[in-house]
């Protein structure tokens, strides 16, 4: 009588083992990349209700950040503009703009325009942006550069493991009190970031908090 | 059961009478008749009995389902757990099914290493009864945490939040311990399944038998160069397991003696612990297999009276043990002149769980007493009815040490009662279903006695048999 | 769960705060706030209401304020920021307001906090000469009424819903009517813009009857204090110049019953370190054992209706030695009583007081019989205590008919209209009136008040009332300063202040801004401070900026003690009285009834029984056995085991006894106080109310059937009978003995001069060796180091600290079920023991919370290190990182880690077993309550005492954000006090930076009365304990047991064990095995 | 002159069917003495002596098994010291962070040499004996399913050197081997 497995079956095993190999390697590395904020958060790019380009804004008309969100140097939370922050200027410029719909309705009704939220950090974690601005961190370093966003998205990760690479090390983002505000600033030539750095850690005394009590309460 | 009390010497045939111990199988019995007894409890029709067994554990283990879906849904709060007693039930049982198993692995490992070879007829069910206990138990520590959905932060991998565990908690520890101690468990008993998977592989006849047992029998031939290695991988594990068992309650009860609590930080628990395991673990294998042997009488013949007579006595030891670790705990609590941990002891016995403590002392240290006479060690309807008291002995030491001493610890302001809840009660219950359900499967599906082995105990195993009458 | 914050409904009405109103009446708001912060994937971590809702209800109205800016400018002069001036909001910054609460004897000055329009936490105002920034638990408490769900929301008329202009109309009928038949019932409040309407109105309208009403008054007081020294004379006791104490049945420690402020000055004196002036030495009779008891040096448990003959005897003594004829006279008048005393304890005192002459003071409570009062200002008299340690202002306020003269009124039918202005009279009045009957016969009867009560269901109209924190008013403080009370926030449900009503009733037209308070404030404003401030409008900016107007304290009024008067009034003292006498209580969780729905109050155990949620008659270990009552009805085992020696710390279950005075019967649960006078009951009043919210059913028990307008502190003569059936009480504590371990150290005086370090090596401490490590710990790198020390020589007890710090941390309310199961989350509580002579007992409070131990023993069993240490030396805790093993808590020696065992923040605490069933989220207006700073924690977390790292936080940030682009060191770090230690009326919880040599906590740390618990497991607290210091008078019979809960001296040198009979509270208690009992 | 299995394949070798252990045991000395290399008993169970009775030496698996337990044992040391010390350190109740704080990481040092090991003696085991295989020539004949309940065998293989059909049946007979059988593949 014939064996009850066919030949071939002897081939299982090893066919299995390998597969299981690939498999396991595949879903490990797909977890990393597809699983973790710098997938699912970096590039999130809604629709606004009116179509606001911080690229016309900061970048052509050379407005400052802070004309808008005027409170990020006191407050812990970046304050979105009023309608009468954008009304101070569009009842004069562009007044009929239908990109600006939205705004003067708001005006008229005083109802919100609501913003669609980009960036976003977990109800538990505390995040100031005013002891950031001025401590030497740029809006840069958080939220990239925003002044060439046609439509705002979020550009940086914004995880814990993030925010720690920064603590942990801030001479890599520190600048020079007049160049947080400012997008494009680069060390001048010869210069090196983590040199600058060194001498505001340095000279400012920054060591930030890496124990949850600095972000967690 | 009338076959089995009759004494040994009845059965001895005038051979096995000049030799000096008595034979390891009864009767005579032949290779053939062990594979073809043994492989006829899974081939033949499932028994009635079986049947009946199921209709009632298999509903007690949707009930512990029911009440862990309940549990998670809800909230620990659903136990009787509160705040001084952070620990209650949960932990108890899970320090009382960790135990069971551990006779298991000691049947398998350590009487193997000393080369006992009446561990044989035994090892294949304590194995089986390990797993299926450490299955009940993994459950609780499992279950027990506040956001079980949050479990994974156990896991040490890399993860976007850049934090990681600490690895100085024995919690951890035993995470480490008890995934440990089951992997290995698993790969002891199905290593020693391979060639009685072969053996009922070569008598089944229905094709899917064929199937399911070839492909489990993983194409087992039994060639001596095959045997060889077998046998190398067989001793290590056991030499692993060994150090394993022993480690793995060890790391249980150093979630008490690393702690700073009163009555739990003592040097003296893994001993003591290991020493409770064992005794425990052994009542419940008695506890399970003189019932099988009942309803197999045949059994009798591998399973002997002499395996229970062996087993009772290292109860009666293991039980004298723990009962020293109770007395002597005592003692250092006293001649240790620390106030706390004088009361915390004090109140263990004569405090409001006075019951749960005396429970403990006469279940562990005064009913295993019983041993000492030969009439309670081979009558099996004694020897299993005096068994059941280190099982409840053994789960009333885990609660003393845990509930008791948590309910009064340093602070008096904070002291409070513990009272069991219908959940944490249905939940108890429900994992015995569990764990009686398992077994069943097991002994339907599965050779429950080692085969090749009880033949290679066999007189005309040994390849120079006979060989003095030529 | 992300929550949406949706403003409870509410008519619209202009006002300052329009747009962010109007947009948050608006349905489509929720889909705003939705649209703009959409839900997270971080549902799980993220627990219960988000503290961002708030931050994104401001981020979306300064999305508004476009609106806001132009629309609503803001009004002239409104809300003038205290201290830290903000123009305008800011997303996420605190405004700071300087507002008051008005309280029956004055006010209490506070500081709101207000968060994006909304206030969450109120704490004292620091600046205010009379309360120097104490408050008591119910100033802490007020945040949760004036969010309460509960609170009636709309005008009824005859029971139907009507808008405000119907009332509007009936009030103008009403003042067409020309006010016959008009009267009022109102609370006591000390407000001159109230006074000064009553008194236009009562021009105006000739016939009013303007009656008030408090049942916890101070009515017996203000007779006394009349006939003894003139009408309109306030005493005011100056405890800093007292060095001998001797208090009747007086409570005078506890801030709610004498306010805020009333007994400063008491806690500097018990300092023993003081320099000068020696430490005050405290008297105390009465009959249960009160927080002043426990501060008292020596105590007589005496039935309340034998104080008079107390007081006669010793007034005998003290007439003997001064022969003082106005006591003489008093004395003569005063009628003798039999009643047993130890007369080594009287003339022991009375020696003590002849002794300080002018340094000495008697006190007498508020309720006690005026006969009794005058007899004890007689006294005072006598020992030259009037204008040293005694002083007399004269309140200028007009005298009020009581409740007692309405109800003849209203009995003879002369009342057609009825203002209720605040109180619940149909609920409260004295039994003999039977209020609700001559409710009746009242046609129009109108019930102002915050809730839908018993008033208001036999009342034609319900007006819903404005919360303090929601109105313009004013207040005089205890000692008249004029302090001001100001709107945090419009009224959230339209509420109506009674200054409406009244100036409504006078024709005035409706006033939204300050108009009222604004014309007192210039009638009452000293010429010389308005020329001072530069005008008017200036002097009234800076009195709202900081709270109150400095110099109007009351004019001081030399006391003249008229003999004659006081006599005639001591004729008249009560009669003895034999059998068993009931005493009624103020309730500390519910005071007289007001706070009935304020479950942070209904969860703060009692000072002294420690149980929650409920009123229970206290009776003496003695009596009870006498009557028969059990100290606990659980069950067989814990028979057995009390048989085996131990103290009961099963959950209580209290038998019912049944109380008649005759006329009338209640039930009520019955337990054993330690220290309570024999033949004497007592029972807090203001339990028991029925159908008015699901919070109050089937809590505790009602009292006020038994009280009579004759006899407002006690009945005597009433019959008690157990009925057999039980009643579970919920505990916070069960265990009363500290079983021998030195938790709370104490020693007299004499041993502290001679041995100041005694309480370092105490009991265990005296003999176990160094404690060293085996290796070297990490460094707390940080330049702060926090920590806190607790003195226990002025914690009362009180539980300030307790509901600051649930109202601070959103530390959420479990109920009594829970809390029977041992499952309070209380992060701050107040430990209380016995200790001595069963019958006899000294009761030590001790606060107790995470106690930031340097090697904690919870951080290292967490096996995912969601509990680690600060560089500055917190125990942290992530709630988010938190699985709930539970290990830490079991770990934690001091027992102070709190669980969540059910999702208390996210159903309803009748709903935690239904799970998936039960009401998912909390009410909006509680959501509002919360703190947003702090995470509001899901279902099973730890959470534990932070030490207010949201405030810690908050100070290093504002440092950082100074500092700029310069050195941090450069920058100090501003003074901030974390929330129990704001709230504490004694001074007793001090915390800062201990590495700052220069911080009060620094000092107090390395003070020699300081010791830290548990030294032997070295885990170094943070939190250092100082000894308690006793001062008793060694010819005082007993005085050789005081100061000896841990034993005689000779205690020091070994553990526990031997004085354990010293330090349980029953007799057959072992605490540690001796060891003859181990084996 | 029986076979087993399909005659059109190639031989895999001849194989006897023996009685008793002891039977067994003798014939594999003799052949071994006979000095073929390919070639294999089998038994129910492991026969006492028979690796000496067929010539061969100790298995190796017992070393390769101690380098799985190094492998488990250094992962350990790096799982827990690589993040506590290096990655994120900690403060956690005031313990160190360096090498002070070890006795704490030895249970999971030792968990992680005993799972390691484990593996490795199984799965080790499992490739040297070229298992699993479920087809074998074997199996083609009918009478060797009795090797798992109490029949012994003797196969010697073609592969062998000195293997010839004629020789190797007589060896096998009178080693007193019954039904000598021809084994095919299939």
């Amino acid at each position: 009588m014939a064996n009850f497995f066919p030949k071939w079956t002897n081939w299982i095993p090893l066919k299995v083992v390998i597969c299981l190999g690939v498999v396991g390697v595949a879903v490990a590395g797909g977890i990393t990349y597809y699983f973790t904020p710098k997938y699912t958060r970096v590039g999130y790019m809604p629709t606004q209700p009116a179509p606001f380009s911080h690229a016309i804004h900061v970048e052509q008309l050379g407005m400052d950040c802070r004309y808008c969100h005027s409170f990020v140097e006191v407050a812990s939370h970046s304050n979105i503009p009023t309608t009468q922050a954008c009304m101070a200027c569009h009842t004069q410029i562009r007044p009929t703009s239908p990109k600006l719909e939205a705004v003067r309705e708001s005006w008229k009704t005083g109802q919100p325009v609501n913003w669609v939220r980009v960036h976003k950090v977990p109800d538990y974690t505390y995040f100031n942006h005013a002891v950031h601005v001025n401590r030497g961190v740029s809006c840069f370093s958080c939220h990239g550069a925003v002044n060439e966003m046609k439509t705002v998205f979020q550009d940086q990760p914004q995880s814990m493991s993030w925010c720690l690479n920064c603590h942990r090390a801030p001479e890599n983002f520190l600048r020079p009190p007049t160049e947080i505000y400012n997008m494009k600033w680069k060390p001048a030539p010869g210069e090196s970031q983590r040199k600058i750095g060194n001498e505001f850690k340095a000279a400012w005394e920054v060591n930030p908090p890496v124990t949850c009590g600095g972000c967690h309460r | 059961m009338s076959e089995a009390t009759a004494t040994i010497e009845e059965k001895l045939s005038d051979e096995e009478k000049q030799v000096v111990r008595p034979p390891l199988v009864l009767n005579k019995r032949t290779m053939g008749w062990i594979s073809s007894y043994i492989s006829s409890i899974v081939e033949d029709k499932t028994p009635t009995w079986w049947w009946v067994s199921m209709g009632v554990t298999v509903p007690l283990t949707l009930m512990c389902l029911a009440c862990l879906a309940y549990l998670i849904a809800t909230g620990v709060g659903v136990w009787g757990n509160n705040h001084p007693v952070g620990w209650a039930w949960d932990i108890t049982n899970f320090v009382f099914w960790i135990g069971i198993g551990h006779a298991g692995t000691l049947i398998s490992a350590i009487l193997f290493l000393t080369r006992q070879k009446w561990r044989t007829s035994i090892n294949r069910a304590a194995e089986a009864m390990t797993l299926f206990a450490v299955v009940c138990a993994g459950i609780y520590p499992a279950l027990h945490v506040g956001r079980v959905w949050m479990a994974w932060f156990l896991a040490p991998v890399p993860n976007a939040n850049g934090i990681w565990q600490n690895f100085r908690s024995p919690l951890l520890w035993d995470v480490f311990a008890v995934s440990t101690y089951f992997t290995v468990s698993v790969l002891f008993w199905y290593t020693g399944l391979i060639p009685d998977l072969a053996t009922i592989r070569d008598r089944c006849t229905s094709k899917i038998k064929k199937f399911i047992y070839g492909v489990m029998a993983l194409g087992w031939r039994g060639g001596n160069r095959q045997w060889r290695h077998y046998e190398k991988a067989y001793l290590i594990l056991a030499g692993l397991s060994t150090p394993l068992v022993l480690s793995v309650h060890s790391v249980v009860s150093f979630d008490f003696a690393t702690s700073v609590i009163p009555g739990w930080h003592t040097t003296i628990f893994p001993p003591y612990f290991v020493a409770g395991a064992i005794f425990g673990g052994f009542a419940m294998v008695l506890t399970i297999m003189i019932p099988a042997c009942a309803i197999y009488k045949p059994l009798h013949d591998l399973v002997t009276i002499n395996h229970v007579d062996k087993m009772c006595k290292i109860i009666l030891l293991t039980g004298s043990i723990v009962g020293y670790a109770y007395l002597m705990e005592l003692f250092i609590a006293w001649y240790g002149g620390n106030p706390f941990e004088r009361a915390a002891f004090w109140y263990r016995a004569f405090g409001p769980y006075w019951w749960a403590y005396a429970a403990m002392m006469f279940c562990n240290v005064i009913a295993p007493q019983m041993f000492w006479f030969k009439y309670f060690r081979t009558n099996l309807l004694w020897v299993w009815i005096i068994v059941q008291f280190p099982n409840m002995g053994m789960w009333f030491e885990r609660f003393v040490i845990i509930a008791t001493t948590l309910s009064r610890d340093f602070t008096p302001s904070a002291w409070g009662m513990f009272h069991p809840t219908w959940v944490d009660i249905c939940t108890f219950i429900g994992t015995f279903g569990l764990f009686t359900t398992l077994f069943l499967i097991f002994i339907r599906f599965l050779p429950m006695i080692c085969m090749f082995e009880v033949k290679a105990v066999l007189p005309e195993a040994d390849p120079h048999h006979g060989e003095a009458h030529h | 769960m992300k929550k949406i914050l949706n403003h409870p409904p509410r008519e619209a009405r202009p006002n300052i705060w329009r747009s962010l109103r109007e947009f948050e009446n608006d349905p489509e708001f929720a889909k705003h706030l939705e649209a703009e912060f959409p839900r997270g994937a971080d549902v799980y971590e993220d627990s219960g209401l988000s503290k961002r809702d708030f931050l994104k209800l401001m981020g979306a109205s300064m999305a508004l304020a476009g609106v806001g800016l132009t629309g609503c400018r803001r009004p002239e002069a409104h809300l003038v920021p205290f201290a830290k001036g903000v123009e305008w909001t800011i997303p996420g910054k605190f405004l700071y307001y300087a507002t008051s609460m008005p309280t029956r004897t004055g006010a209490i000055p506070l500081i709101a906090s207000t968060s994006d329009g909304r206030p969450t936490k109120l704490e004292g105002n620091p600046l205010h000469p009379f309360s120097n920034g104490g408050t008591d638990s119910f100033a802490q408490a007020a945040i949760l009424d004036l969010y309460d769900p509960y609170r009636a929301k709309t005008i009824l008329d005859r029971g139907k819903a009507v808008d405000a202009a119907a009332f509007d109309a009936f009030l103008q009928s009403v003042s067409q009517g020309g006010g016959k038949g008009v009267a009022f019932l109102a609370e006591k409040k000390n407000s001159p813009t109230r006074d000064r309407l009553r008194t236009e109105l009562e021009r105006n309208f000739p016939g009013v009857l303007w009656a008030e009403y408090e049942p916890l008054g101070d009515s017996e007081a203000e007779a006394a204090a009349a006939a003894a020294f003139g009408a309109g004379t306030r005493l005011l006791p100056k405890f800093d110049r007292a060095d001998v104490i001797l208090a009747l049945d007086s409570d005078f420690l506890n801030p709610i019953e004498t306010g805020i402020g009333y007994a400063a000055g008491f806690s500097a004196r018990r300092n023993p370190d003081q320099q000068g002036a020696p430490m005050n030495r405290l008297y105390v009779v009465e009959n249960h054992y009160t927080i002043t008891g426990g501060m008292a040096d020596h105590r007589l448990r005496s039935k309340v209706s034998d104080l008079g003959e107390f007081a006669r005897r010793l007034a005998i003594v003290i007439a003997g030695q001064t022969s003082d004829p106005g006591l003489a006279a008093v004395l003569g008048a005063f009628p003798k009583a039999e009643a047993e005393f130890d007369e080594a304890w009287i003339t022991g005192c009375a020696n003590d007081l002849l002794a300080n002459p002018g340094r000495s003071l008697v006190l007498t409570g508020p309720q006690t019989p005026a006969a009794i009062q005058v007899l004890v200002h007689a006294i005072n008299n006598a020992l030259g205590n009037l204008g040293t340690t005694l002083l007399g202002v004269a309140n200028p306020a007009p005298a009020a008919a009581t409740i007692a003269d309405l109800a003849k009124a209203m009995a003879a039918g002369a009342v057609k209209t009825l203002f209720i202005l605040g109180g619940n009279p149909a609920y409260n009045a004295p039994a003999d009136l039977n209020f609700v009957s001559l409710l009746a016969k009242v046609p129009d009867v109108v019930k102002l008040g915050l809730f839908e009560d018993e008033t208001s269901r036999v009342s034609r109209w319900h007006v819903p009332a404005a919360h303090f924190l929601e109105t313009w008013g004013d207040a005089r403080t205890y000692d008249g300063t004029y302090s001001s009370v100001q709107p945090m926030i419009l009224p959230l449900w339209g509420g109506v202040s009674e200054l409406d009503i009244l100036s409504k009733l006078l024709g005035g037209a409706a006033v939204d801004g300050p108009e009222l308070v604004r014309a007192t404030f210039d009638s009452l404003a000293p010429a010389s401070a308005v020329s001072e401030a530069g005008g008017p409008d200036l002097l009234w900016n800076s009195f709202l900026r900081i709270g109150f107007l400095p110099g109007t304290g009351f004019a001081e009024a030399a006391l003249h003690f008229s003999a004659a008067a006081a006599s005639a009034i001591a004729a008249k003292a009560a009669p003895a009285a034999h059998g068993i006498e009931l005493v009624f209580l103020q309730s500390p969780s519910v005071d007289d009834g007001r706070y009935a729905n304020n479950s942070w109050l209904l969860e703060t155990p009692d000072f002294v029984t420690k149980v929650t949620w409920d009123n229970a008659v206290l009776v003496s270990p003695a009596t009870a056995k006498a009557l028969g009552i059990k100290a606990n009805n659980f069950g067989k085992f814990e028979e057995i085991a009390q048989k085996l020696g131990n103290e009961i710390d099963y959950d209580l279950v209290a038998d019912i006894v049944e109380l008649s005075d005759g006329k009338n019967t209640i039930e009520a649960a019955a337990i054993v106080a330690p220290g309570h006078a024999d033949d004497s009951l007592s029972i807090a009043l203001g339990y028991g109310r029925k159908g008015v919210s699901a919070l109050m059913e089937n809590v505790g028990f009602d009292a006020y059937p038994l009280r009579s307008s004759s006899s407002p502190r006690l009945s005597t003569g009433v019959s008690i009978k157990v009925t057999g059936k039980t009643y579970p009480l919920a505990q916070t504590q069960e265990h009363r003995s500290m079983e021998g371990r030195d938790l709370v150290r104490e020693g007299t005086i004499e041993r502290y001069k001679e041995n100041p370090a005694f309480a370092q090596k105490m009991g265990m401490d005296a003999h176990i060796p160094e404690n060293i490590s085996l290796y070297t710990h990490p460094a707390l790198t940080s330049a702060e180091q926090w920590g806190m020390t607790v003195d226990l020589n002025t914690c009362t007890g009180c539980n300030a600290c307790a509901v600051a710090c649930q109202a601070e941390n959103n530390v959420p309310v479990v109920g009594k079920a829970q809390v029977r199961k041992n499952r309070d989350m209380a992060w701050i509580r107040i430990d209380r023991y016995f200790a001595g002579e069963p019958d006899e007992p000294e009761m030590l409070s001790q606060a107790m919370m995470c106690q930031h131990c340097e090697n904690a023993p919870c951080e290292t069993v967490c096996p995912v290190n969601a509990t680690v240490h600060s560089e500055d030396g917190l125990n942290l805790m992530a709630y988010n990182r938190c699985i709930g093993t539970r290990y830490c808590a079991n770990n934690c020696p001091w027992k102070v880690r709190r669980f969540n065992y059910f999702d208390y923040n996210q159903r309803p605490i009748d709903q935690l077993y239904w799970g998936p069933l039960a009401k998912k989220g909390m009410a909006d207006s509680l959501k509002m309550a919360k703190n947003p700073n702090v995470t509001v924690r899901m279902r099973g977390v730890m959470e534990k005492c932070t030490f207010c790292i949201q405030r810690i936080e908050e100070a290093k940030i504002s440092r950082l954000v100074e500092a700029g682009p310069t050195a941090k060191s450069e920058t100090p770090i501003s003074a901030f006090k974390v929330a129990c230690q704001q709230a504490c009326p004694n001074d007793s919880l001090v915390f800062g930076d201990i590495m700052d040599r220069e911080s009060r906590v620094a000092r107090l740390r390395s003070s020699e009365r300081g010791y830290t618990m548990y030294n032997y497991l070295n885990a170094a607290p943070r939190v250092t304990y100082l000894a308690r210091i006793r001062n008793p008078n060694p010819k005082m019979p007993g005085a050789d047991r005081v100061g000896m809960a841990n034993g005689a001296p000779h205690g020091e040198h070994e553990a526990a064990g031997p004085h354990d009979s010293q330090t349980s509270h029953s007799s057959h208690e072992p605490a540690a095995p001796t060891p003859a009992e181990a084996h | 002159m029986s076979t087993a299995g399909n005659k059109s394949a190639p031989v895999f070798g001849i194989a006897a069917e023996f009685s008793c252990a002891r039977d067994l045991y003798h014939a594999a000395e003799k052949i071994r003495d006979a000095g073929f290399r390919k070639w294999d008993v089998f038994s129910p169970f492991p026969i006492h002596g028979m690796d000496e009775a067929m010539g061969m030496k100790r298995s190796l698996l017992g070393k390769i098994v101690f380098l799985g337990g190094l492998t488990g044992f250094f992962t350990a040391v790096t799982l827990e010291f690589v993040p506590t010390s290096f990655l994120y350190p900690l403060i956690v109740a005031g313990k160190p962070t360096n090498l002070f704080t070890v006795p704490a990481f030895f249970p999971i040092m030792f968990e992680l040499t005993i799972l390691i090991s484990a593996f490795t003696a199984v799965f080790g085991m499992l490739i040297m004996n070229g298992l699993p295989r479920l087809n074998h020539a074997l199996f083609n004949w009918d009478r060797f399913k009795k090797v798992t309940e109490d029949k012994f065998f003797v196969a010697i293989e073609s592969g062998d050197p000195k293997f010839s059909e004629r020789s190797v049946r007589d060896l096998l007979e009178s080693l007193g081997g019954t039904n000598v059988t021809t084994i095919h593949g299939d």
